[in-house]
């Protein structure tokens, strides 16, 4: 049945789109990842408390207002201000940089050349101090992140779509600037860690810290800015997530959604995330679409997974990453 | 004093709709404490409790707070509150799932400590289906109504009442369950482009409220066809939605607004002497009303213990009689400042579900405003009360637990 | 006091292959023991029982169970939630349908049935490494709560989808369902939990344990000097699953008494149960004991003090516990890597060096 | 050239015996890279038999074929007798091969004495059961086990660090608990690639020592991969030179250090 | 064969010193108790010693490794052209020119050989020109590395990563190299090559090089001074001439004794070292 046909095609396309949106969040994993051998599981915090900064920012929000108004019996709430979405971002990925500078401060040059696993429960007890962080300082209503991406079906490609083949395609405004935004930053990430020296002292830190720290690289200036870029990431992934579903605390679940990713790409691959991103989008789409009802629905959660571990079984080191180096 | 707890959620991934509710509770009770000097003269002595949603919290916070003498619990988790119907018909405390929790637990002649008018999912089913027939000339049959669920136990809870008024009223029912949290449901909403359903009704909670609405929005679909559940239409859901989920429509226990006299008092008693539980910001919205409503019916129900005992300061036991001789009449809530709030009815030994009655509010995105458009609308008995002589006869089965009223 | 071990000598290889090599420390390990066994059981209220004792002694198990798997066999798993919900499911069909038998030997067999489900899921581990296997194992996590979910036989068609614990007794007395006394969950649970210990304990500074760890500390070495790659993950993915299980079976029939498998053993166990392990210490049975310790009673500790001591609001409590909790693992981790079991060696070390600095 | 066909006598008047392992036209590739192309030679029991080479010439790799790690694109490797078919590196552990790594590969989360006792797997067999209880077989075998452990401990003389972490040692230390380690799985075939290397003089007699000792003592064979020209022409009754894959001698010491085609590949200048 | 002491003499001014130094692992356990040497500008001073006496730890605690060993050092001073340095930033150090091999190679494993070596580049402002040419000069010492130049570090030999850990060393360009055992696992016509290489280095580009060996021998034979290390402290001191003839030296870190070389066969029973300290 052709319908059937353009139907698959339509849930494709969207699966593709949503691939994206999940890509978008684990590049912000495979950075850190690369950089310094680390797992930050931070990362979806991060994009929690980015969405949440910028729309307080936006909104004129006071930081803090809830625990000074408890504490001063004062009555705090706004400083009354409106900004503007691209100043709010600005002055947001300012705030990403300052946390990635405390980050290194306090927590990373604590820990340079510990075990891989002592790093990743780091990031753990980061993580819980964000989610505090953000809550304290923002509150933990909905809040709406508005910065002007439309929303909706396309008009346009729905209707030459209906023209050509009498069925008009869904796609959603949202997915395409989320996939213009995604790929801008994925060439401008692989040009960075493929043509600057800085790139390939990334990968050097994420091999071996103390060697990296002996022939000159200084594993703090990587750190802040890997992880400032990764909070740079955190806030992209933010605003698109952010605009689907409103700023709160499940956003920062989004992290589950972009590990399958990780794990198809490889940890260590900015095009890796991307690729795997489609495949894992596509993938859970499709085979929700088709055995879904078979099988009572909402397989979206395990079969990412799953399918990203019948890969590994074949591909240990995932579509692009490193290979993994098994010698004595 | 009268010590009621509150598990609240003031955080978590349910936050933003534990937080209104938990002021709405607090707030009612201290306007009795500020403008009556309590209830019977016996001060009410709140004591909040953070769950987080939780289950193992929920249970830390019911363990932690039962032994000052904890009138009535409100678990305001489905999880939390099946871990409390045991541990409450144990400990002789009562329980207050209003609106959800097990429905069958309507059955007092089984659950003799646990309560949830005024009405269940159940009715909630039902009221749904009665309005979808009210908009279409009653007859239902060859209609195509979806559900799409939050995947959890809550979300499951309405399938067998619409299975069986499917088989009555000859429309096709189709599932759609969406994983927690929900932040992702291309393809549930491709399906229903798909399908075209006449209908879709909603089980969902917390973030894929906000997002199922969107995506309904996005795919154009008409906006009064879909219907949540109470626990799917508060201004949470809608807000973020913006222009989009103008027309959506939810359930209604009690009605939403700061219209009503009480608010008066609460701007004069607590709001204005800086005794608010919260920022403030809340009163008014769907949830927080409906924190004030439980609020209001321990309170009546505390003064009907009061009544029956003849003593100001209450047990839980004597509690439970009180919710159990519950009757709430137009009349008392005019009296309360809640005039055309909620609905009339009254509890008895046999029946813990209240009336089962609900309205239909519907989301008005340029006032900003939840509008209600039916009048009271009574569920199905004959379908619903077969159902839960059922499931609850499988629960005292299970438990060895004989029936009483009889 | 302090702290020697001078004059502890030890004429023979099973004297100096003890659990507890030093005199002091036996000594304290029975006095533990004992006040366990016989002084809390008469203190014990429902309060202690199931705010504390009952998550502590059974979260230990788990986290022993996990320890084997991570901290021993070096396999980081994330299924953690997922196998507990195995032996909570798995007990649960027991309890409904063999009535007669005694509970005790529903939880064994369910920690039995979840060994197998773990060693289903351990295969992959053969090829997949790292992270990468800890990312893997999510997708047990996550297909195994689906499975409860959407499969009715499991929770016995029950309208709602959850599972309710009948009640059920050993030597008469009540130890699931509603009426239970807080002293026999808890003794019921204890006995787990030591026994747990002891066997982990043994299993660890034996063939088995060695072949672990050297699994754990480099595994291709470890295939060249003689050891079975596929025997050693797989028996550590079964022996670790099984107490997993053990304690998801206790978790649900003597300490909730009902579960919700997406709620109760969702992601956020996994992760948890990988935190106390962590931060207890890995390759350490004390370690499980105080990272299930820390990770139960600090958030209840933060909570009564701020909530009942200081009177703030619950929710800014519960933010700045978490502000708290997530500090102190930085913090910790900081000071000292390898866990709070480390930090006690490390104590120990220098207290057997005092008063001299070094 | 000596014609040990029937076995020899060494010049200390040891008698070597028929040969133990034999490596037939072994061919290993990676990818373009041949690390080692059609080389063949045999080990004899209970003799010493050192591989040397210039870097990168394929000795550590010929130590990987033997162990089974790496699996040659050609050849054949005969063990006592019969020609191997393809094992797992553990079951070619569990014949009697045992070896020490060229980059120390020691658990470094466990003590010496687990160290060297991880050695000892092979040997053990006891149950789950009884492991779980620690009575009976598990115990026995333990106690049993360990005391074959200690004798290797009093033996490399690394007593008094029995309880210490791997860890923290000192790299020669190390190498000597390697040593230790292999040792305890008490093997035909002892393979060890550079155990001399990063020790200073008196350290390599000491280590040479006990190589001689284990070859005295235990019988066993001993294959070695060492850069200490010294070392080598020393303990090895017959020597076989590498050079980017491809053999280039082969023999006594005597005769391959006078080999020019030795010298130039990988001496530099003649040693004395 | 060398006539270093007259070179020796010509060069007074100290770069490095260090001074009286302890170092303390986790807190609890003290390797070095007390350790002072100094490396004057343009020379090769060797730090010798058995395992364990600690020369690793006093390369790591003058290039600030220590900290990301949870080790530290508690008393006494390490100054580099004057300055207190023992609170900088290794990656400081080596912008001011100082550079550590480390012992046991350690490689970036996943990055190629050449990317390996231009790691070592990173400190350095010079353009791309002058990157090609130092990295031309290192293959021109290692052709070897030229050969394996695509391949992952992690998949070389041991002599070949090793070649990479000292190239990569080079192409900092540094003005003091910290070489931590570098003839380990090395042919020995490349052990000769390698301190062909660490002269040239030492006399035409004027590299003053610390050099800690086991390989006494040669250590003496290119060293212009030598320290020798015993448990953390050391024991004996002075030109490498003086050492090379000192009769203990000569025993214990040369094996030679009256009779010249004896057979690693013949050393029948364990000799135990004599202790300067015990
Ligand atoms: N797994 C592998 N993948 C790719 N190349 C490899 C691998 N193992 C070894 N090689 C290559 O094979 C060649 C031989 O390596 P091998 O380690 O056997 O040398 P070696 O003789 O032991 O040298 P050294 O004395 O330096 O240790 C080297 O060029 C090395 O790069
Ligand atoms: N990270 C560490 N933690 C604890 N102790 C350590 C650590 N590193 C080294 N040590 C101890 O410090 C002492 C000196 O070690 P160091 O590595 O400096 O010796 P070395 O002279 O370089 O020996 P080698 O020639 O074997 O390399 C040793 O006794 C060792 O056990
Ligand atoms: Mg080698
Ligand atoms: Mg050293």
């Amino acid at each position: 049945m052709p319908d059937q046909l353009l139907f698959a095609i339509e849930v494709t396309i969207n699966g593709l789109m949503a691939g994206v949106l999940y890509a978008l969040v684990a590049l912000g994993f495979v950075l850190i990842f690369k950089a310094s051998g680390i797992f930050n599981y931070a990362q979806g915090v991060m994009a929690l408390f980015a969405a949440a900064t910028l729309v307080g920012i936006m909104d004129g929000q006071v930081p803090f207002s809830h625990l000074i108004n408890a504490i001063f019996g004062t009555d705090l709430h706004h400083f009354g201000w409106h900004l503007n979405a691209v100043v709010a971002i600005l002055l947001t990925t300012g705030v990403m940089i300052l946390l990635a500078w405390l980050v290194q401060r306090l927590v990373m040059r604590h820990l340079v050349n510990q075990e891989p696993i002592i790093l990743f429960m780091a990031t753990i007890g980061l993580a819980y101090f964000l989610e505090g962080l953000s809550d304290l300082m923002w509150g933990s209503e909905i809040k709406t992140l508005d910065v002007g991406i439309p929303q909706g079906i396309n008009e346009t490609i729905d209707q030459i779509t209906f023209e050509a083949f009498g069925y008009g395609f869904f796609i959603d405004n949202l997915d395409i600037i989320a996939t213009v935004i995604a790929a801008l930053l994925v060439l401008a990430l692989m040009a960075f860690s493929q043509y600057t020296r800085e790139g390939r002292a990334l990968r050097a830190v994420a091999d071996d810290h103390q060697a990296a720290l002996s022939v000159g690289i200084s594993l703090n200036f990587i750190w802040v800015l890997v992880w400032s870029l990764a909070g740079f990431v955190a806030l992209v992934a933010g605003i698109m997530w952010g605009a689907k579903s409103g700023v709160q605390f499940s956003l920062s679940l989004i992290a589950l959604k972009a590990l399958p990713v990780l794990m198809l790409g490889g940890f260590t691959s900015i095009p890796g995330a991307i690729v795997g991103g489609l495949i894992i989008g596509v993938g859970e789409k499709l085979f929700e679409f088709l055995l879904g009802p078979m099988l009572g629905g909402a397989t979206e959660n395990w079969f990412a997974y799953v399918l990203a571990l019948l890969f590994l079984v074949f591909r240990p080191q995932g579509l692009f990453g490193e290979r993994i180096i098994e010698r004595v | 004093d009268l010590v009621m707890p509150s598990l609240s959620y003031r955080t978590g991934p349910y936050a933003a709709n534990g937080i209104p509710f938990a002021d709405g509770y607090a707030d009612y009770f201290t306007l009795l404490n500020e403008r009556d000097g309590g209830i019977g003269g016996e001060m009410v002595r709140l004591i909040e409790c953070e769950t987080g949603y939780n289950t193992e919290k929920g249970v830390e916070c019911y363990e932690s707070t039962k032994g000052e003498g904890a009138l009535v619990y409100q678990p305001l988790s489905t999880g939390i509150t099946y871990q409390l119907i045991p541990k409450g018909t144990a400990d002789g405390i009562p329980i207050h799932s209003m609106g959800y929790g097990r429905t069958s637990a309507a059955n007092g002649k089984v659950f003799e400590w646990v309560f949830n008018y005024p009405a269940t999912y159940w009715d909630g089913a039902s009221i749904a289906v009665k309005h979808i027939q009210s908009l279409e000339g009653e007859d239902l049959s060859g209609k195509k109504i979806a559900l799409v669920y939050h995947n959890s136990a809550y979300g499951k809870e309405p399938i067998r009442t619409l299975e069986e008024l499917s088989k009555k009223h000859g429309y096709e029912l189709s599932l759609l369950p969406v994983d927690h949290p929900g932040q992702e449901q291309k393809s549930q909403w491709l399906q229903i482009r798909r399908e075209k359903p006449d209908y879709v009704m909603m089980w969902g909670w917390g973030v894929m409220n906000q997002v199922a609405i969107q995506e309904a929005a996005n795919i154009r679909f008409p906006m009064d066809h879909f219907i949540g559940i109470w626990w799917s239409g508060s201004e949470n859901d809608v807000i973020p939605v913006g222009e989009g989920a103008n027309g959506y429509k939810a359930l209604a226990l009690a009605n939403p607004g700061d219209h009503y006299p009480i608010y008066e008092d609460l701007k004069k008693h607590v709001y204005d002497t800086g005794k608010a539980a919260g920022a403030g910001d809340q009163a008014g919205t769907v949830l927080y009303n409906r924190g004030m409503y439980a609020a209001l019916l321990a309170a009546e129900a505390v003064k009907a213990a009061q009544e029956i005992h003849g003593t100001a300061d209450i047990t839980p036991a004597m509690m439970r009689d009180g919710m159990e001789a519950l009757e709430i009449t137009e009349a008392t809530m005019t009296s309360l400042g809640l005039p055309d709030f909620g609905p009339e009815f009254a509890v008895d030994c046999g029946n813990h579900g209240g009336s089962g009655l609900g309205k239909v509010q519907q989301w008005n995105a340029a006032e900003g405003t939840w509008d209600v458009i039916t009048d009271w609308i009574a569920s199905d008995r004959e379908i619903i009360d077969p159902l839960i002589a059922e499931d609850s006869a499988a629960y005292a089965a299970e438990n060895n637990i004989a029936e009483r009223c009889n | 006091m302090i702290y020697r071990e001078a004059g502890d000598f030890h004429t023979s290889y099973t004297g100096d292959g003890q659990t507890f090599p030093i005199r002091f420390d036996r000594y304290r390990y029975y006095a533990v023991l004992a006040v366990a066994f016989l002084v809390v059981p008469f203190l014990i209220n429902d309060y202690w029982a199931n705010a504390l004792l009952l998550p502590f002694l059974i979260y230990a198990i788990a986290a022993i169970g996990l320890n084997i798997l991570t901290g021993y066999c070096g396999q980081v798993s994330l299924g953690t939630g997922g196998f507990m919900a195995v032996g909570a499911y798995a007990c649960y069909k027991l309890m409904t349908a063999f009535p007669e038998v005694n509970i005790f030997f529903h939880v064994i067999l369910a920690g039995g049935i979840t060994a197998g489900v773990g060693v289903l899921f351990g295969l992959p581990s053969l090829r997949i490494k790292g992270f990468y296997l800890a990312v893997a194992t999510l997708a047990a996590q996550f297909f195994l709560v689906w499975l409860f979910n959407r499969v009715p036989w499991f929770y016995n068609y029950s309208a709602s989808g959850q599972i309710s614990a009948p009640e059920r007794t050993v030597f008469g007395i009540e130890v699931t369902g509603p009426n239970t006394e807080a002293w026999a969950t808890y003794l019921f649970c204890l006995v787990f939990c030591v026994v747990s210990a002891i066997i982990a304990r043994n299993l660890t500074r034996g063939r088995l344990g060695r072949s672990w760890m050297a699994i754990r500390d480099m595994d291709i070495a470890a295939e060249i000097i003689g050891v079975n790659p596929l025997r050693a993950k797989l028996s550590a993915f079964a022996i670790s699953s099984f107490f997993v299980g053990v304690s998801g079976a206790l978790f649900f029939a003597v300490y909730l008494g009902a579960v919700e498998v997406g709620e109760v053993f969702g992601i956020q166990k996994s992760f948890l149960v990988l935190f106390m392990v962590i931060i207890g210490g890995l390759g350490s049975i004390f370690g499980s004991f105080a990272g299930a310790a820390f990770l139960v009673l600090l958030p209840v500790a933060l909570k009564v003090l701020g909530v009942d001591m200081m009177g703030w609001p619950t929710d800014i409590v519960a933010h700045f516990q978490l502000l708290i909790v997530g500090g102190l693992i930085v913090t910790f981790l900081i000071l000292e890597p390898h866990g709070l079991a480390q930090l006690w060696r490390v104590a120990k070390e220098k207290l057997r060096l005092w008063p001299f600095p070094h | 050239m000596l014609d040990v066909s029937e076995g020899y006598t060494t010049a200390d008047g040891r008698k070597i015996g028929g040969v133990v392992m034999e490596m037939k036209n072994i061919t290993l590739r990676f990818g373009g890279v041949v690390a080692i192309e059609d080389i063949s030679f045999d080990i004899r029991e209970g003799e010493i038999r050192a591989i040397i080479g210039p870097n990168g010439a394929g000795k550590s790799s010929m130590l990987n074929v033997i162990s089974g790690f790496y699996v040659p694109q050609e050849g054949e490797v005969w063990f006592r007798g019969k020609k191997r078919p393809p094992m797992k590196p553990y079951e070619v552990a569990r014949q009697g091969i045992a070896r020490t790594f060229q980059n120390i590969a020691l658990f470094e989360g466990m003590s010496v004495l687990d160290n060297v006792m991880t050695g000892r797997l092979t040997h053990m067999k006891s149950g789950l059961l009884s492991q779980a209880i620690w009575k009976g077989r598990a115990e026995a075998e333990e106690v049993a086990n360990r005391e074959m452990a200690e004798r290797i401990i009093d033996f490399l003389e690394i007593q008094s660090i029995r309880k210490t972490p791997v860890a923290r040692l000192p790299y020669g230390l190390k190498k000597r608990v390697e040593l230790a380690r292999a040792l305890a799985a008490e093997p035909k075939l002892l393979l060890l690639d550079e155990p001399m290397a990063g020790m200073n003089v008196e350290e390599k007699e000491d280590m040479s020592r006990f190589i001689l000792d284990v070859n005295d003592e235990f019988g066993t064979t001993i294959a070695l991969i060492e850069h200490d020209m010294g070392v080598v022409m020393d303990l090895s009754d017959r020597v076989v030179v590498m050079d980017y894959g491809k053999k280039i001698g082969d023999g006594p010491p005597d005769e391959v250090r006078r080999n020019q085609e030795v010298i130039d590949a990988y001496l530099g200048v003649a040693h004395d | 064969m060398l006539d270093t002491a007259a070179h020796q003499e010509t060069t007074t001014e100290t770069l490095l010193e260090v001074s009286n130094i302890e170092v303390i692992y986790n807190h609890v356990i003290l390797v070095l108790k007390g350790v002072s040497l100094k490396v004057p500008k343009g020379g090769i001073t060797a730090l010798l010693g058995g395992n364990g006496a600690g020369k690793t730890t006093t390369l790591k605690a003058i290039s600030n490794l220590l900290r990301s060993e949870r080790g530290e050092v508690t008393k006494g001073s390490i100054r580099y052209r004057g300055e207190a340095v023992h609170a900088a930033d290794p990656a400081e150090l080596v912008r001011r020119g100082v550079i550590q091999v480390m012992e046991g190679r350690h490689c970036f494993e996943h990055l190629t050989v050449e990317e390996n070596l231009l790691t070592g580049f990173y400190t350095r402002k010079a353009g791309k020109g002058e990157m090609e040419a130092d990295l031309d000069k290192v293959y021109s010492y290692f052709p070897r590395l030229k050969e394996r130049r695509k391949s992952q570090a992690g998949y070389t030999s041991g002599g070949e990563q090793q070649m990479c850990a000292i190239g990569r060393a080079m192409m900092a360009k540094p003005e003091t190299i910290l070489l931590d055992e570098p003839s380990m696992g090395l042919a020995p016509q490349l052990v000769e090559e390698i301190f062909g290489i660490v002269k040239n280095l030492n006399e035409q580009e004027g590299v003053s090089f610390l050099l800690a060996e086991q390989n006494t021998n040669v250590a003496l034979r290119f060293a212009h001074y030598g320290y020798i290390l015993e448990s953390g402290r050391v024991v004996m001191d002075g030109p490498a001439k003086n050492l090379r003839e000192n009769p203990d030296v000569k025993e214990f870190y040369l094996g030679m004794s009256d009779e010249g070389r004896k057979s690693f066969r013949d050393v029948r029973s364990y000799r135990r070292r004599k202790r300067w300290l015990s």
